[in-house]
């Protein structure tokens, strides 16, 4: 079982190595960003796997950290500036622009 | 690892191995050689995040714990600060270098 | 798969590896779907569909899969709450990242068999 | 608004569930226990410091039991639903956006339905303002505006809160 386990943990590295093309590619932030998430969720699965796999289960608290961290990571990317700083821009507003400060 | 002593099992795990190996030093190379700095962060955190996938390989799940909190997560969030910084000062400034250079997206357009 | 001589007893053990299996199996899947989403849905937007749904579901029928392993509530709770957590997270980014991104003005593509890009 | 007689129930039920939360993550020695009464002492205070000012939280158990097998459901039809326009070869798309105006009041029943959308199939919430929300579709659909209603619904059944009819669409 532990071979099975690991052998689909393998599969995910395999499966963010590939989304990480996303990352190179682009074309916007955003879509950058979106590889914190892929690697998140991915990692977590990775995690609790090796966990069953190994027997360490020390390694499901590592996977809560994975968890949140795509979380931590994003808020940081949206809080500071980047959306007030682009509102800024001369851009027109999709959502029905003058929706008040 | 303390992996039951199968042939099969360690067999998959080398391969897992190789392939967290593979990734790291390809993310590496990526990570230094790309021109675009927004990029450069967001395969800093992968990059983070898979080493520490390899701490877990290694038999060090608590190193791996303090490497996906603080080298990916908190270092990651610093990093993206910093990137804000640096844009904002280069679009008052236009002297400086824009970072966000490459990267297509409405500062592209004024 | 070579059981460990420990395990291999009993057929309520074959049982619930064979569930395992289809379980972690599935979820595999769906985590393949997903990336494969990410990186052929045309713009943010339908690949924050992808990301969000597919993985998240994949990461749930692989941690139902490993609860039928686990040997006691404790640990299985913890899987239930990395799941629960995992999909907190999931939709907290993916609102995030979209509402980020239409406010910086990146429009969504509209209709069928367009592929451009933003605006 | 926590007024007296709420308030002494307040405290039972989050300190069962932090007790609950601990065991789930540090297990069920002594010392564990030493170290979690002091920290589930800490994070009862912190939350009697946070949930003055909020509204306090009702949550019914029927309205619960109802949601959960039912959101389960649709999270295995979204991603169902993007498994299969993501591995067809002309990748069937018809990405739209849609606004839907929320009858839930402010708080927790609000931002679950917003954070439940993004698990539904075929739609994520993309922003919010005041009571309404913008919502993306990966593809057009009739029954969508009526899937985020019976949702909408659902939640509200959670917190107990009573919708208005939904006015039929033009």
């Amino acid at each position: 079982m532990s071979a099975f386990l690991t052998g689909v943990a393998l599969f995910l590295v395999l499966n963010v190595a590939a989304g990480l093309l996303r990352v190179v590619r682009g074309p916007t932030q955003a879509d950058r960003m979106v590889a914190a998430q892929l690697f998140g969720t991915s990692g977590v699965a990775i995690l609790v796997l090796l966990a069953e796999a190994g027997g360490e289960a020390a390694l499901r608290d590592t996977a809560l950290v994975f968890a949140i961290l795509a979380v931590v990571v994003s808020v940081a990317f949206v809080k500071r500036g980047w959306v007030r700083k682009l509102q800024s821009a001369p851009v027109e507003d999709p959502a029905e622009g003058g929706e008040g400060p | 690892m303390t992996l039951p002593p199968d042939f099969a099992g360690g067999w998959m795990v080398s391969l897992l191995d190789l392939a967290v190996a593979v990734l790291l030093v390809a993310l590496a190379a990526r990570l230094l050689h790309t021109r675009n700095l927004f990029e450069a962060i967001v395969l800093f955190i992968a990059y983070g995040l898979t080493l520490s996938l390899a701490w877990v390989q290694v038999g060090a799940p608590n190193i791996a714990l303090a490497e996906a909190a603080l080298g990916a997560g908190v270092t990651g969030a610093l990093f993206l600060n910093t990137f804000q910084r640096l844009a904002e000062r280069s679009r008052e400034g236009s002297g400086m270098v824009d970072p966000e250079h490459g990267d297509r997206g409405p500062e592209a357009g004024p | 798969m070579t059981l460990p001589p420990d395990l291999a007893g009993g057929w309520l053990v074959s049982l619930l590896d064979l569930g395992t299996g289809i379980l972690v199996g599935v979820g595999a899947f769906f985590f393949l779907a997903g990336t494969v989403g990410l990186l052929r849905f045309p713009d943010l937007y339908c690949r924050l569909h992808a990301l969000t749904k597919a993985d998240t579901l994949g990461l749930g029928f692989i941690t139902a899969g490993l609860v039928l392993q686990l040997p006691g509530w404790n640990a299985g709770l913890q899987l239930l709450l990395i799941w629960v957590l995992a999909l907190s997270a999931a939709a907290t980014v993916c609102h995030l990242l979209a509402s980020a991104s239409l406010q910086a003005g990146i429009r969504p593509v509209e209709g069928a068999d367009e592929e451009g890009e933003g605006p | 608004m926590a007024d007296a007689s709420s308030m002494h129930g307040s405290i039972l039920l989050p300190a069962l569930l932090l007790a609950l939360l601990w065991w789930t993550l540090a297990g069920a020695g002594v010392g564990d226990w030493v170290a979690g009464a002091i920290a589930i002492i800490a994070a009862l205070l912190v939350h009697r410091a946070l949930s003055s000012s909020a509204p306090s939280l009702r949550l019914h158990p029927l309205g619960a039991a109802a949601f959960i097998p039912w959101f389960l459901l649709r999270a295995f039809q979204g991603g169902l639903d993007v498994a299969i326009r993501a591995f067809s070869p002309g990748l069937p798309l018809a990405p739209a956006t849609l606004h839907y105006r929320i009858r839930l009041p402010e708080g927790g029943s609000r931002t679950l339905f917003v954070n439940t959308i993004s698990l539904l199939p075929g739609t994520f919430s993309a922003d919010l303002s005041g009571d309404r929300v913008t919502v993306h579709l990966l593809a057009r659909t009739e029954e969508a505006e009526s899937t985020l209603a019976e949702l909408e619904g659902k939640v509200g059944a959670i917190f107990g809160h009573e919708l208005e009819p939904k006015e039929a669409a033009p």
